[in-house]
């Protein structure tokens, strides 16, 4: 039995009968999405915004007392998510191998 | 005519086996044609009685008339039946397959002597497994041996020749302790029918207390231990099945080391009795399983990094004969069945495997794994064959290796031996690991490997490879495969 | 209309597809799902098909609500994934999709034990073609590393249950579902034995359990673009309706599922190829519905069913626009893509769809499947069980609701001007989106077919659920942009798109493996030994066993002597060994023994024989 | 101790039978010739037959012929022994054939009748093959 077969990258090779020959576009086409981004940033910060005041209008039926505090599940998630992302950026530390490290 | 056919089967072959070295020189063409009828009759005679031997009619037949104490008897029951069909089929198979295979292998004068050995050796099987008294067992046991080591010394590298060799010598000390066990049994019982003896062990259990018959039974389970290539008496075999030429690689796997593990359980169940495991020498019975444990999980584990193809089946060989002896050893309606199962499911997958081999030798000059590449592109007919007997070893569903591991490990269950589990599921998983190599080299080959098998394999050699490989299927699927067992366990006297 | 198990006409089915040719097995092919779905409405409730082999009934079929629910949702897997690989030629690819959707249906009906594992075989070795038929050395690799954990699988599963018939004098019907609530444990199971802790193993490896998931995450990525979408929806729900059926309520299962969402997210941040990182996020979804298998009360097990009939659909939607990226330009890398929607606008969209359903946006469908469980958990007061729960649900957003549809059709212009995905597949990836939106937006119609009412307290369209996961989610994403703008992108707002990726292209070329810190190392260690050590040890055994373990001998012997280091005999000896070490690598494999060491294993052998026998 | 003579005095075929079948196996163990090993095989099937013949000893016996008296009066050999031995002996004969034409063979094929020097060439066949 070899090595543990872990393919390092999705498998491209030029032989595979599922790859077509790319087509690569010239210049720039901008679209909605790339002349929009600064609006799109910017109404996601007011979105954020609304539904954080949105916790002064309803009645909340907890089951935790962490709950009731104002904007608890905001507050989570944006501590979840950057908690997220920089424990993965340490895991990369930890775990990342160059990409011959199995063939090795 | 049914009241002959037990010593029809044996004669036939025997004699056309003693004609055609004659008959061949007078008429080349009359070789073939003689082989196969003479070993198609003892196929159909076989399977007639198989049949008739169903629901407990067992066929006695006394040579020369004699009664049976003094002469010698033959007897056909559930058990026995099984087994002769096997060895006729195989045989039959053996030489509709080899046409091909011994023109490429054997200098032409070489082949009507073939034809002549093979026939021989078939003979000595079907006696060994048909007869039921001690002394003409071990007579048959030599005739099966001699030729056996003169077909396997006939490959065509000087390798063969000392293959031939070693198994000679290792073969002729298993037979000597076989005739030296039944010479113990002789001094303390006085007779050499094996009903007769085990009548004696009936009436009087305290003859397993004598240090004789306990000498004997061991003389007796160590010779036949050679001769099957228990774990680690093994050593003579994968030289053997490597060098031969393909025809008797086939012949030999697919039947030798089987009929002397029927021989083990004829020893057992039909002379000593089964109370010799079970209160006369428990030990024994220990140590068995210890080597049948031992075989099944170092077989495969060997076999795992073999090149050559037919030394990896070899070293697989090794690992299947201990499911057959572990059937045995556990002692319960269960797990003998699947040992029994076993039997024609080794002959089957192990036949069509080797018929592959051969085909290998054929096509490339050598077995090597390697050389499969591609095979699944330019012969799917054999690489079919190759998949479906590959699965039955592994023990997929469906197939007949699914039943036969079942029945052995709930028997092993059942007889609370805990352990046998594991190293049930250790060997298959190994065997999986060996399969998986050949089947990737059969189907998955990188696009870019050229093949180094041609087109498929004549018709000759391909109809046999395909028959043993179809039943392995149906030997899974049809109820009656189970029912064969069943009642080869009704005739050995263990109540189902 | 006569019924006829499902399972069987879609493995039966499959063998006829290699007969037909051109636009008439097309058809044939979208029609084996119909006629199988038909095949299913025409069995009514608790029927069963009884067959006799090797001394046991196999009880073929065995319908009620929860096989029911399966059943459903693994014939609309079968439909849309037949419809999306509808271009696919290879006959291979075809028939072995349509036999490993035939052998899950049979392994969600199947009535007792062991037709239970025989599918459960089947779904294994049917499967391990989709990823064999990309015909390459690394896939090949990868189809090895997965056909042979399924095996282990497998063969658990067969032991345990053959112990577990032991113990129960041969019965072998599927255990019966019984929401209990919390507390059971493996250990005091009523039914506890050796053969249910393999049972539960071997189920477990299929579930994809910390530790048991590496199948995924390298078999998956490997297998073809359409194969991947049938492998999504098929193994590990198995194994999930599997749990429901067997272990419901069995507390281990909580902190096992805890493990499950929890930890895999990590992986995903970082990783490069974007169909691995849906994999991590399966993972973490089936995460959900273990915790609600382990908490096993009515309302759990409901989310758990609910989840997996949710995940099932936008996660092979997921999969499909991948595997139309795949198709499209032949790259999975998220530093490779980027900037795709320009020409594939469509599949754009119904990534989008499919990454606001596992996202759990209100309207989409995991919005009312995963409250379900976040509930029950709540209710039975996991405290850390559900704030873990959420942490993962926050994590959902990030790498499968930005992560894949950013990196794949916004984010950096790669260049690639792709045409868009077939028809084909764009109608398929269009009835998906549509469930996912349709589930969402009318929970009754998923939740009239759970096996338990839901109870007014954990119907999803209420005020504070909804504000409090669109706060949630919303936040998720803010905390991503913003940290994408203070940390990553300069000040100029125009250039977002052509730098936003730089910490993932340096993962171009590296990949994720074990490693440093504690908890790496630990890992590591045991990977190491799973795929490394004992393979190799073996093969260095199997080469030349007798050799093998005289060097072993040897060096322990030489080990002690090491004490007298110095002395002329030593060092010789020690250098022979040295030599002999350095000759064991290039022995033949299981060479030739001489005869003498037949004879002489022949001799002690019955020499041992003697002794038992006369002792 | 005396018993233990005794024992061995009586049953000093025993003795006998189980020195040839050691001497036997130990040339077969240990000599490398393989024609050494033939003998050794020979030595260790003498040691069986001499084991048949003497267990069908009866003292005084006579030859079992069946003359004019009763079979009950005399004392005679138990024929069956010698019969098996027949046949036994003939077996080892055949055997020897084989395993001496074999030998020839080996002989021409390799040059040599050395185990060890035979295993060598093997080896060196394989790797020249592979």
């Amino acid at each position: 039995m070899s090595h543990p077969p872990v393919p390092t990258e999705p498998i491209f090779n030029p032989e595979d009968p599922e790859v077509p020959v790319p087509v690569r576009g010239t210049g720039d086409h901008g679209t909605w999405f790339t002349r929009h981004v600064r609006g799109i940033i910017i109404g996601l910060y007011v979105t954020a915004f609304v539904v954080l005041m949105l916790d002064l209008f309803y009645a909340k039926h907890s089951y935790f007392s962490e709950e009731d505090w104002f904007g608890f599940y905001g507050f989570y998630g944006f501590v979840g998510c950057v908690t997220l992302v920089l424990l993965a950026k340490l895991l990369r530390k930890a775990v990342m191998r160059s990409e011959d490290y199995w063939d090795a | 005519m049914l009241q002959h056919l037990p010593v029809l089967t044996i004669m036939v072959p025997m004699f056309a086996g003693l004609l055609v070295p004659l008959l061949a020189r007078v008429h080349a063409g009359i070789v073939r044609p003689l082989t196969i009828g003479a070993l198609g009759f003892s196929c159909f005679a076989a399977i007639h009685m198989l049949l008739h031997v169903q629901g407990g009619h067992p066929i006695e037949y006394a040579m020369g008339g004699w009664p049976i104490p003094t002469g010698i008897g033959y007897r056909v029951d559930g058990l026995n039946a099984m087994v002769l069909v096997m060895i006729a089929v195989i045989g039959l198979l053996t030489a509709l397959w080899m046409r091909r295979s011994i023109e490429d292998e054997l200098p032409a004068a070489a082949r009507p002597g073939y034809h002549a050995v093979l026939l021989l050796a078939c003979t000595g099987f079907l006696g060994i497994t048909i007869t039921a008294d001690i002394f003409n067992l071990y007579v048959f046991l030599e005739i099966a041996s001699i030729t056996s080591y003169v077909l396997i010394a006939m490959g065509r590298r000087r390798q063969a020749l000392y293959a031939g060799y070693s198994y000679l010598i290792v073969g002729s000390i298993g037979a000597t302790f076989i005739l030296l066990g039944i010479g113990h049994l002789y001094m303390r019982t006085g007779s050499l029918a094996m009903a007769d003896i085990l009548a004696q062990f009936q009436a009087n259990p305290d003859l397993y207390g004598m240090s004789d018959v306990r000498m004997a039974f061991a003389f007796l389970v160590v010779g036949l231990a050679i001769k099957m290539a228990l774990f680690p008496l093994h050593g003579w075999q994968p030289g053997a099945y490597t060098h031969a030429p393909s025809a008797s690689s086939l012949f030999i796997a697919a039947t030798s080391t089987k009929v002397s593990a029927y021989a083990l359980y004829r020893i057992v169940f039909s002379v000593f009795g089964t109370e010799v495991l079970v209160s006369g020498l428990p030990p024994v019975r220990d140590a068995l399983l210890a080597m049948a444990c031992a075989a099944i999980v170092l077989g495969p584990l060997i076999a795992i990094s073999q090149g050559d193809l037919k030394r990896l089946l070899a070293y697989s060989s090794v690992g299947q004969i201990g499911y057959i002896v572990l059937g045995l050893m556990l002692l319960d309606e269960r797990g003998l069945t699947g040992g029994i199962i076993h039997f024609w499911n080794h002959a089957a997958a192990k036949g069509a495997l080797f018929c592959v081999a051969g085909a290998l030798v054929l096509r490339t000059g050598a077995a090597r794994v390697d050389d499969l590449a591609g095979l699944g592109r330019r012969a799917p007919w054999t690489a079919s064959a190759v998949t479906v007997a590959g699965c039955s070893m592994v023990g997929v569903p469906l197939t007949a290796g699914f039943l036969s591991k079942w029945y052995l490990a709930t028997g092993a269950l059942a007889t609370d031996r805990l352990y046998v589990v594991p190293v049930l599921l250790a060997s298959s998983g190994l065997t999986a690991v060996y399969v998986w190599r050949i089947l990737q080299k059969v189907w998955f080959a990188p696009a870019d490997v050229e093949p180094r098998v041609g087109a498929e394999v004549p018709w000759s050699m391909r109809l046999p490879t395909l028959v043993l490989a179809a039943a392995c299927l149906v030997f899974g699927i049809a109820p009656w495969s189970v029912e064969f067992a069943r009642d080869a366990i009704a005739a050995l006297g263990i109540a189902p | 209309m006569p019924s006829f198990p499902p399972a069987l006409v879609l493995s039966l089915g499959a063998l006829l597809i290699p007969f037909l040719r051109g636009p008439l097995r097309k058809l044939y092919l979208l029609a084996l799902p119909i006629v199988s779905f038909a095949a299913l409405l025409a069995t009514p409730q608790g029927s069963s098909f009884d067959y006799e082999a090797f001394g046991h009934t196999l009880t073929l079929m065995q319908v009620d609500k929860t096989s029911l629910l399966f059943g459903y949702v693994f014939h609309f897997a079968a439909f849309v994934g037949v419809l999306y690989a509808l271009h696919v030629k290879d006959t291979t690819q075809q028939v072995s999709a349509v036999i490993y959707a035939g052998m899950a249906l049979g392994a969600v009906f199947a009535g007792d034990l062991i037709t239970f594992w025989l599918f459960w075989e089947g779904l294994a070795f049917s499967s391990v073609f989709l990823i064999l038929a990309r015909r390459q050395a690394d896939s090949n690799r990868a189809a090895m590393h997965y056909l042979l954990v399924q095996i282990v699988s497998g063969l658990l599963l067969l032991v345990g249950i053959a112990l577990y018939m032991h113990g129960h004098d041969g019965a072998t019907a599927m255990a019966r579902l019984t929401p209990s609530g919390s507390g059971h444990s493996i250990f005091n199971l009523d039914w506890a034995g050796p053969g249910v802790w393999l049972i539960f193993l071997g189920l477990g490896i299929k579930c994809a359990w910390p530790l048991l998931h590496s199948w995924v995450t390298v078999g998956y990525p490997a297998a073809t673009a359409t194969g991947a979408v049938f492998l999504s929806a098929f193994t590990t729900k198995c194994a999930v309706y599997a749990l429901v059926r067997l272990f419901p309520g069995t507390e281990e299962l909580i902190w096992i599922g805890v493990g499950m969402a929890g930890f895999p997210i990590f992986y995903a941040v970082i990783e490069n190829d974007l169909r691995r990182v849906l994999c991590y996020s399966m993972i973490n979804q089936i995460g959900f519905m273990v915790v609600g298998v382990g908490i096993g009360t009515e309302l759990a097990l409901n989310g758990a069913m609910a989840h997996a009939f949710c995940d099932i659909i936008f996660k092979g939607l997921l999969f499909m626009t991948m595997g139309a990226v795949l198709f499209r330009t032949g790259r999975m890398n998220g530093s490779d893509l980027g900037g795709l929607h320009r020409t594939m606008p469509w599949t754009a969209a119904f990534c989008a769809i499919g990454a606001a359903s596992i996202s759990a946006f209100p309207l989409f469908s995991a919005f009312i499947s995963k409250s379900l469980i976040m509930i029950a958990a709540a209710r039975e007061g996991y405290h850390l069980v559900w704030l873990v729960l959420l942490f993962a649900a926050a994590g959902v957003l990030e790498h499968a609701g930005i992560k894949i549809p950013f990196f794949a059709f916004f984010a950096h212009d790669s260049g690639l001007r792709p045409k868009e995905a077939p028809r084909n597949m764009l109608a398929a990836m269009a009835i998906s989106g549509l469930a996912c939106i349709g589930l969402g937006s009318f929970p009754d119609l998923l939740y009239r077919h759970l096996p338990y009412a839901i109870p007014d307290y954990a119907l999803p369209y209420t005020w504070p659920h909804v504000i409090q996961q669109t706060q949630l989610l919303v936040w998720s994403a803010l905390a991503v942009g913003t940290l994408m703008l203070l940390r990553f992108y300069p000040p100029e707002l125009r250039s977002v798109n052509l730098d936003a990726d730089w910490w993932y292209r340096k993962a171009t070329r590296a990949f994720v493996a074990f490693g440093q810190g504690p908890l790496m190392r630990i890992f590591g260690w045991l990977s190491k030994a799973v795929h490394e050590t004992i393979p190799t040890g073996l093969r260095y055994f199997a080469r030349n066993p007798g050799g093998a373990v005289r060097l072993a001998f040897d060096r322990v012997a030489l080990g002690w002597a090491g004490l007298f280091r110095g002395m002329p005999a030593v060092d010789a000896a020690q250098e022979r060994l040295r030599e002999d070490q350095a000759r064991f690598a290039e022995t033949t494999p299981g060479a030739a023994w001489p005869i003498s060491t037949t004879v002489l294993y022949t001799a002690v052998v019955f020499l041992v024989f003697l002794l038992v026998v006369l002792a | 101790m005396s018993d233990v003579l005794r024992h061995l005095g009586t049953h000093y075929h025993y003795v006998i039978y189980i020195a040839l079948m050691l001497i036997g196996l130990f040339a077969v163990l240990a000599k490398g010739n393989l024609i050494k090993k033939v003998i050794g095989l020979n030595v260790l099937q003498t040691a069986v037959f001499l084991f048949y013949i003497s267990i069908g000893r009866k003292a005084d016996g006579t030859a079992p012929v069946l003359w004019d008296q009763k079979p009950e009066t005399i004392p005679y050999e138990n024929p069956v022994p010698h019969v098996l031995m027949l046949t036994a002996i003939v077996v080892g004969v055949s055997i020897t054939a084989v395993a001496l034409a074999l030998i020839i063979r080996i002989k021409r094929a390799y040059g040599t009748m050395e185990e060890s020097e035979i295993l060598v060439l093997d080896e060196s066949d394989q790797q020249g093959s592979a």
